[in-house]
């Protein structure tokens, strides 16, 4: 077998059946729009997730600023879509969002990546707060505070060939040379450059392709729910994405798609605890993290590919996440 | 020039409520490098406290700043103990997401309980509320005791961690606990009493706010909270003294861009310094960016 | 010969402290010269200027290789440096540790192997070639350094001597044709050492590398070094061939002791 | 006065350890040698009690320390100089030598045993101020050793405090070991310099895969030729 | 549940046969609005059990369905499709913000399920782009119509020539306030000096206060709600600023005089109702709410939760059957329905509540006017 027929043959087809049994199940009304409109929030916070992975778990950069990528994709989306009707408008703006997003993510990324950790962190989710605040201030083009109304354009279809697109390609950029670059970066910086690796150029690389990414989520958010405003995208929105991260597992794809899945099903089965919801959430989160500190697949992968071996090992996260002091202890071995 | 002197007043007023909190988050992520988002939290409880002690107890501002430091600080050793011990040995962000559960177990078991309207402190004594008028200058003696508590407050911290026996102990724990623990240093020991410290910081900055603004809130930690991660950042994370510039830092700049340009910018333009000021000082203020040596 | 390495002049200071200073250095191509000194005398810092870690405060470094001509090298980046063709090794191990032993050489070789993001993105014919190679590629040189058989494994279950040949292999796959060593066989045993000065011999031979090499263990340096520099207080204080270094007095004194 | 009984160490799957026991009396230096991964740090590790053994037990002056924390470990005269050197790096060197007596109030003491250690080794004086992670390999090997002292052991565990040292200062080190066990303390040392530890040894075991394999005084195992010939380069 | 395809026979299907009304409650009960949801929400649960404990509707009684947005669109978004789909409410009551209300407007037009909002005052709720929004509807006043009113209360009885507006930008409401007192403001041939912003949470108002303090005007307009306001009037007054403060009904609150304490003097507001009022259908109200509650004084956002789920209540009455549709067109002829924030009509053309605004104002801490003014 030719290696793209057999790719087509093994991925592929688990993926066409599943496209086609949820059409199934629209088309006979078992999903309906509450369970619909569940399957969109699940597939938004899929490509969010799985783009901030890349950029936190596989090239180990602390994004705190993901929902201003999203913000910026989301409002492209939404502006574009409303002026200019049919696909043309909605395709255009989603493109337009992500590279918007791209755009942004490497004009900031391009002198802040320079900073560690928490540094890091704080920059981009300084960053995402400016975004936000240029919204809320863009009265004319934003509608400020009180937000958008936009069409709804997505539907299962086209949340399908986005989503599964874009974990495809993003899983096929992790498994390339510039990938692996990017995850020669999380795991030793002073080690990536000493072989060659052009290492602001890969975290510059894996911010902005994130970037782009998180920006489609945001547009097909946008073009889902009907309506947008700022404080969407706020500091929180950016963690409950960090949150389907850590929890999935940094550096898993899978582990990001399992967790986006898992929390909206608990977010179903928390709705009818209206009053101690998110109580139950947040302890559900903390027993979760003791018991399974590196999220539910570790940087395990779970294939598609029926073929091969489940749960092939894929690269742990390390220095970027370790202690400082651990880094700097020196020695032989490593002994923690 | 009196509006210039009077928006100075209103900056380190401001800046000192931050550095109040940005005080304990340092120190916490200067032992343990954690990012403690349930500090802010730690805060709101604090300030619960000290209402529940005030309005309901009847007890006077001292007693209920004591109660509120205490409770707060067995607080945030219980929340060490069972939260964030047992990551001990986890990835950091393990540890941060860990700490964002707590921080919403801490708002949303409040709301449940005290719900989630305002509540109002009770009347204080009139030393209080005094006021002094210098020129066209309006300065509150409230303002007076926040910047001189946050001022104290720095002094004594940074005495403690440069200085004492327990001081040196968390800086070595800070860096490598295994060696620490050879050194004769009980780790965990050490680890809970920077919590206990840190949050009962936070407990007092939840009183001196809540008499200083006379509002609280189950959510009120959030903003103060992450404005008092980003004055500690700015300040050089880990550093004591940096924590106290930053929140003085940040407070000035809020007033001063809301007094001469626009209060809608007033976090765009902080945000924007903070990430100037990174590009060119990469480890804040008072930072040094020392490089591994290799 | 022509020289593939000529340091002049080359100062760093760390807030006071001079760690290097006025150091002079030439190697020929094909050499194998040791680089010794007491401890905290400036060898790894001044491997750290040669590969860019540190940007020097004075001095000029010339690097030349036959195909390309003398590039001045000082103060540029790492890994621009190791694309001109200077590779090193750590005094610290320094591998990916979470990553499979395999995966350490795939990065450093494909730094020599581009093709472009699309490629990446979509698994254009460019994309599998290249793969291919370099997958072939890596696991040629990890059989070259007896290393094949724990392809698949995570480099830090690997013990300690093999971790360090694994840097090395990372090393080569950079395509060096300068080589820096920093004291490769520390922590090894003796009969391991041994092993280790034949294995670098071989290496130099095998790749046709220029190896500068730190070490403190004499039996290796003065088995395997055609030439030697000693460094004390970031000065050199002496250089010459091995038995010319071991009979200097001020060697002696400062490093070597009586019982050398 | 300082025992290992039948000692179990698990790293996951990994049996590290497999049932070693060891002695060493009153005065002694005693070696341990063996090739890389052999258990020799782990078994140092277990002692100090920054690892926990699966079964077995550790004993002082006679009493079981299996369950005892570090720090009863520490006030109980072990101290453990780790493999790795393990300063704390954004600590001066002074500081460094403090937190080695972090258990002890005597001040006078204290003073006292600092300036002995500037005495041995003369560069730490030199750097007081320096901050432990910028001084080279050497020097932060000798503040290990020196933060070690300061804690007046009464048995020591050194693993490979010739590491990364220049020759002059290995020769060095082995005669501040041999001079340090001369005023009293014992010594149990772990070493891959096996030529030089045999040396200033009373006895040694050696280890391998993480088992103890041999055992005798120093100098009968330094004749052995097994021994020679694996870990002696001959 | 579900044997016939939910998305076609989803009408409003009412709890078919059984005994009881199935109402939806979606409101933000945790989040950033959380106090206005949460106050709202208790207000319509309150009215919900008067309701059943007087027999419920036509014989029916009121099931109430809730569900919390957590202040997010999506959230609202989707919980309101399970609300109309697979819980077949009649109608939805909530949420609070207009930006919740507009994530459910489509929804509501697919589904035919009115919903109702107690305080979504954004003027393009119900009519978007001169189309009206069928389905949606409300029981407060528009912001327009708020800040046209005060506009005209400040220049006559307030004798303001110049205003300065400061308003919290972080809602839509005090934007739209802000905006048609201006337009008022200015038509009445007043001068605006300054137009200044906030947002929401802040609790230091020092700065742009005391930028304030340099000009000259004779009021402030403050749209807002009573957190933030109660700390502003006494920053304000602290700062020396001695002007009246004027601003909507988002002032209502017994928090906002704790919060200002003695400072809350020269302070005036638009309102539905007046919590002295002395209408016996106010302190009917006011009493069941203080024994239910605590003892707690009911702010404006309780009153309107509780006139919404009376007026829902007062439609299904009158509707042809239970089902939205129906609903929706009683809805549509409400005449002269009488709450405790005012008696009302519904307006065929926009559903907006045609009500007369009562102004509040406040001398030293106590209520010293209580006016209706239009
Ligand atoms: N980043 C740094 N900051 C400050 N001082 C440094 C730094 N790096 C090295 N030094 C100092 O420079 C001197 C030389 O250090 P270097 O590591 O080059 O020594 P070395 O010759 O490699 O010693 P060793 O054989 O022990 O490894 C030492 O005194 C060290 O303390
Ligand atoms: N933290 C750990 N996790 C898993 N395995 C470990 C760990 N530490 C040690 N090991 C394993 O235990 C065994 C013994 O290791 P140890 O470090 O004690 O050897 P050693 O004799 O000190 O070797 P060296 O001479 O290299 O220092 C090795 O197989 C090693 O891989
Ligand atoms: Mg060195
Ligand atoms: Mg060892």
């Amino acid at each position: 077998m030719p290696p793209i027929v057999r790719t087509l043959l093994t991925r592929g087809v688990p993926l066409l059946a599943l496209y086609l049994v949820v059409l199934g199940l629209i088309g006979a009304g078992i999903i309906d729009a509450y369970w619909m409109a569940t399957l969109a929030l699940i597939c938004v916070n899929i490509v969010l997730a799985v783009s901030l992975n890349l950029i936190t778990g596989f090239t180990g950069q602390f994004s705190l600023g993901h929902a201003g990528f999203m913000a910026i994709g989301a409002y492209a989306t939404a502006i574009i879509s409303n002026a200019v009707a049919g696909p043309a408008g909605f395709l255009g703006g989603l493109l337009a969002g992500g590279v918007l997003a791209a755009l942004v993510g490497f004009l900031i990324g391009l002198p802040t990546l320079r900073l560690r950790g928490d540094y890091l962190a704080i920059a981009t989710l300084g960053m995402a707060e400016i975004i936000r605040v240029v919204f809320v201030n863009l009265d004319s083009v934003t509608n400020g505070a009180a937000g958008l109304t936009v069409t709804q354009n997505m539907d299962w279809n086209w949340f399908f060939v986005l989503t599964v697109g874009s974990v495809i390609l993003i899983r096929n950029y992790l498994r390339s040379r510039q990938g692996r670059d990017a995850i020669a970066v999380r795991e030793d910086e002073i080690a990536a450059e000493s072989i060659g690796v052009d290492t602001t150029r890969a975290k510059v690389m894996s911010f902005t392709i994130g970037a782009f990414f998180g920006g489609l989520g945001g547009g097909m958010y946008a073009s889902y729910f009907y309506f947008i405003k700022p404080d969407l995208f706020g500091f929180l929105k950016s963690i409950d994405i960090l949150v389907i991260v850590v929890l999935g597992g940094l550096g898993s794809l899978s582990g990001s798609i399992i967790a986006a899945i898992l929390l909206a099903l608990i977010s179903t089965l928390l709705q009818g605890f209206t009053e101690i919801r998110m109580i139950l959430y947040a302890l559900l989160l903390v027993v979760i993290m003791i018991f399974r500190p590196e999220g539910l697949m570790g940087s395990r992968e779970l294939s598609l590919n029926v073929f091969s071996r489940l749960g092939r090992r894929r690269p742990a996260l390390a220095t970027a996440q370790a202690a400082p002091g651990a880094s700097e202890a020196q020695g032989k071995g490593d002994e923690r | 020039m009196d509006q210039l002197a009077q928006q100075l007043i209103n900056g380190l007023s401001l800046g000192s409520i931050y550095a109040l909190i940005a005080l304990g988050y340092t120190m916490v992520y200067g032992i343990i490098q954690l990012i403690n988002f349930a500090h802010g939290d730690v805060y709101m409880v604090g300030a619960y406290v000290g209402f529940a002690s005030m309005a309901i107890l009847g007890l006077g501002v001292f007693e209920s700043l004591a109660l509120a430091m205490v409770t707060c600080m067995i607080l945030g050793v219980v929340i060490e103990r069972v939260a964030y011990k047992p990551l001990r040995n986890s990835t950091r962000i393990a540890v941060l997401i860990t700490a964002i559960g707590v921080s919403l177990l801490l708002e949303y078991v409040m709301l449940y309980f005290v719900g989630a309207a305002v509540r109002s402190y009770p009347p204080l004594p009139d030393y209080f509320n005094a006021q002094f008028a210098v020129g066209g200058v309006v300065i509150s003696a409230k303002s007076l005791i926040i910047i001189g508590v946050s001022v104290a407050l720095m002094i004594g911290l940074q005495f403690i961690v440069q200085k004492t026996r327990i001081g040196k102990a968390m800086r070595a724990v800070s860096q490598d606990a295994d060696a620490a623990r050879l050194m004769g240093i009980n780790v965990d020991n050490t680890i809970s009493f920077t919590f206990a410290l840190g949050s009962a910081l936070a407990g007092a900055a939840g009183v001196l706010v809540g008499i200083y603004y006379n509002t609280i809130n189950p959510l009120m930690g959030i903003m103060p909270g992450l404005k008092a991660f980003v004055a500690a950042v700015f300040g050089g994370i880990g550093l004591i003294p940096g924590a106290l510039i930053g929140g003085y830092f940040i407070g000035v700049t809020e007033t001063l861009v809301s007094g001469y340009f626009s209060s809608l910018l007033q976090d765009a333009v902080v945000f924007a310094i903070l990430i100037l000021v990174l590009i060119f000082k990469p480890a804040g203020l008072l930072g040094k960016n020392v490089r591994e040596k290799v | 010969m022509s020289d593939i390495l000529a340091v002049e002049g080359l100062t760093r200071n760390f807030g006071g402290l001079a760690a290097v200073s006025n150091v002079n250095l030439r190697l020929g191509t094909g050499e194998l010269v040791g680089l010794i000194g007491p401890n905290g005398a400036g060898k790894t810092t001044v491997f750290n200027l040669l590969t860019g870690v540190y940007p020097p405060s004075a001095g000029t470094i010339t690097f030349t290789r036959q195909d390309r001509g003398p590039v001045s090298i000082g103060g540029r980046r790492p890994y621009a440096i190791c694309r001109a063709g200077v590779g090193r090794t750590f005094q610290n191990i320094r591998l990916f540790k979470d990553l499979t032993v395999l995966d350490n050489v795939v990065i450093a070789l494909q730094q020599n192997r581009r093709y472009p993001l699309l490629s990446s993105f979509l698994r254009l014919p460019p994309f599998a070639k290249a793969e291919a190679e370099i997958h072939a590629e890596s696991l040629e040189l990890l059989r070259i350094m007896g290393l094949d058989a724990k392809a698949e494994e995570l480099a830090r279950n690997l013990p300690y001597g093999d971790q360090r040949h694994l840097e090395i292999a990372r090393a080569l796959a950079t395509k060096p044709t300068l080589l820096l060593l920093d004291e490769p066989a520390a922590g090894m045993n003796p009969n391991e050492t041994a092993q280790l000065t034949r294995l670098i011999a071989r290496l130099r031979d095998e790749f046709a590398l220029t190896i500068l090499l730190i070490e403190h263990d004499m039996s290796l340096v003065m088995k395997i070094c055609e030439r030697i520099y000693v460094l004390d207080h970031g000065v050199v204080i002496a250089s010459g061939t091995p038995a010319e270094v071991r009979a200097n007095p001020k060697v002696i004194e400062a490093y070597l002791g009586e019982e050398a | 006065m300082f025992e290992i009984r039948d000692l179990h160490v698990h790293f996951g799957g990994i049996h590290a350890i497999k049932g070693i026991s060891l002695s060493v009396e009153d005065g002694e230096i005693v070696t341990l040698i063996g090739a890389n991964g052999a258990g020799k740090t782990t078994t140092l590790r277990t002692a100090s009690g920054l690892k926990a053994p699966t079964t077995g037990s550790i004993w002082i002056d006679g009493k079981d320390i299996t369950k005892a924390s570090p720090q009863d470990r520490v006030k109980m005269g072990l101290s453990h100089v780790p493999e790795g050197r393990r300063v704390f790096p954004r600590l001066t060197v002074l500081e460094n030598l403090e937190l080695g007596a972090y258990l002890r109030r005597d001040r006078a003491g204290i003073a006292a045993d600092l300036a002995d250690v500037y005495a041995r080794f003369p560069v730490l004086a030199e750097r007081t101020k320096q901050t432990a992670g910028t001084l080279s390999g050497g020097e932060q090997q000798m503040l290990a050793m020196g933060r070690a002292l300061m804690a007046r052991p009464r048995i020591l565990l050194l693993d490979e405090p010739s590491m990364g040292l220049a020759p002059l200062l290995v020769q060095m080190i082995f005669d501040i070991v041999k001079g340090i066990n001369e005023t009293g303390t014992t010594i149990l040392l772990v070493e891959q310099n096996a030529n030089m530890a045999l040396q200033i040894a009373h006895r040694a075991y050696v280890m391998e895969t993480g088992s103890i394999v041999a055992q005798g005084t120093a100098a009968e195992l330094a004749q052995t030729e097994d021994i020679k010939k694996a870990y002696l380069g001959g | 549940s579900g044997t016939t395809a939910p998305s076609s026979a989803a009408g409003g299907g009412a709890a078919a046969g059984g005994d009881t009304v199935k109402v939806g409650l979606l409101f933000e009960l945790t989040g950033n609005v959380a106090s206005y949801g949460t106050a709202e929400a208790n207000g319509a649960k309150m009215a919900a059990e008067e309701i059943n404990a007087a027999g419920g509707v036509n014989g029916k009684k009121i099931q109430l369905v809730e569900y919390d947005t957590k202040s997010d669109t999506a959230e609202t978004t989707t919980l309101a499709a399970k609300l109309m789909t697979q819980d077949k409410v009649v109608a939805i009551i909530g949420p609070a913000t207009s930006g919740g209300m507009k994530a459910q407007i489509q929804l509501s037009a697919q589904n035919k399920v009115p919903i109702v909002s107690g305080s979504a005052t954004a003027d393009d709720l119900t009519v978007t782009n001169g189309k009206l929004n069928e389905y949606v509807f409300r029981t407060c006043f528009v912001d327009s119509y708020q800040g046209t009113v005060m506009a005209k209360y400040a220049a006559s009885k307030l004798n303001a020539k110049t205003a300065v507006i400061l308003k919290d930008t972080s809602s839509d409401y005090a934007k739209g306030l802000a905006d048609a007192f201006d337009k008022q403001f200015k038509a009445g041939g007043g001068t605006v000096a300054a137009t200044e912003a906030y947002t929401a949470k802040q609790t230091d108002f020092n700065a742009v206060l005391t930028k304030l303090k340099g000009q000259q005007f004779d009021v402030m307009y403050v749209p807002g709600y009573y957190e933030e306001l109660g700390l502003i009037i006494k920053q304000a007054r602290a700062l020396g600023i001695t002007a009246p403060i004027t601003g909507g009904d988002g002032y209502e609150s017994p928090k906002l005089a704790e919060l200002a304490g003695s400072a809350l003097t020269d302070v005036y507001y638009t309102n539905h109702y007046s919590a002295t009022d002395t209408d016996p259908k106010v302190t009917a109200f006011i009493d069941a709410f203080k024994k239910k509650y605590n003892n707690a004084t009911p702010e404006a956002f309780h009153a309107l939760g509780y006139d919404t789920m009376k007026f829902v209540a007062d439609s299904i009455k009158r509707a042809k059957s239970a089902t939205g549709a129906d609903v929706k067109a009683a809805m549509t002829e409400t005449k002269g329905f009488s709450g405790v924030t005012g008696t009302f009509d519904v307006d065929p053309a926009t559903h907006n509540p045609i009500k007369q605004a009562t102004i509040i104002g406040y001398k030293d801490g106590k209520i010293s006017v209580t006016e209706k003014f239009s």
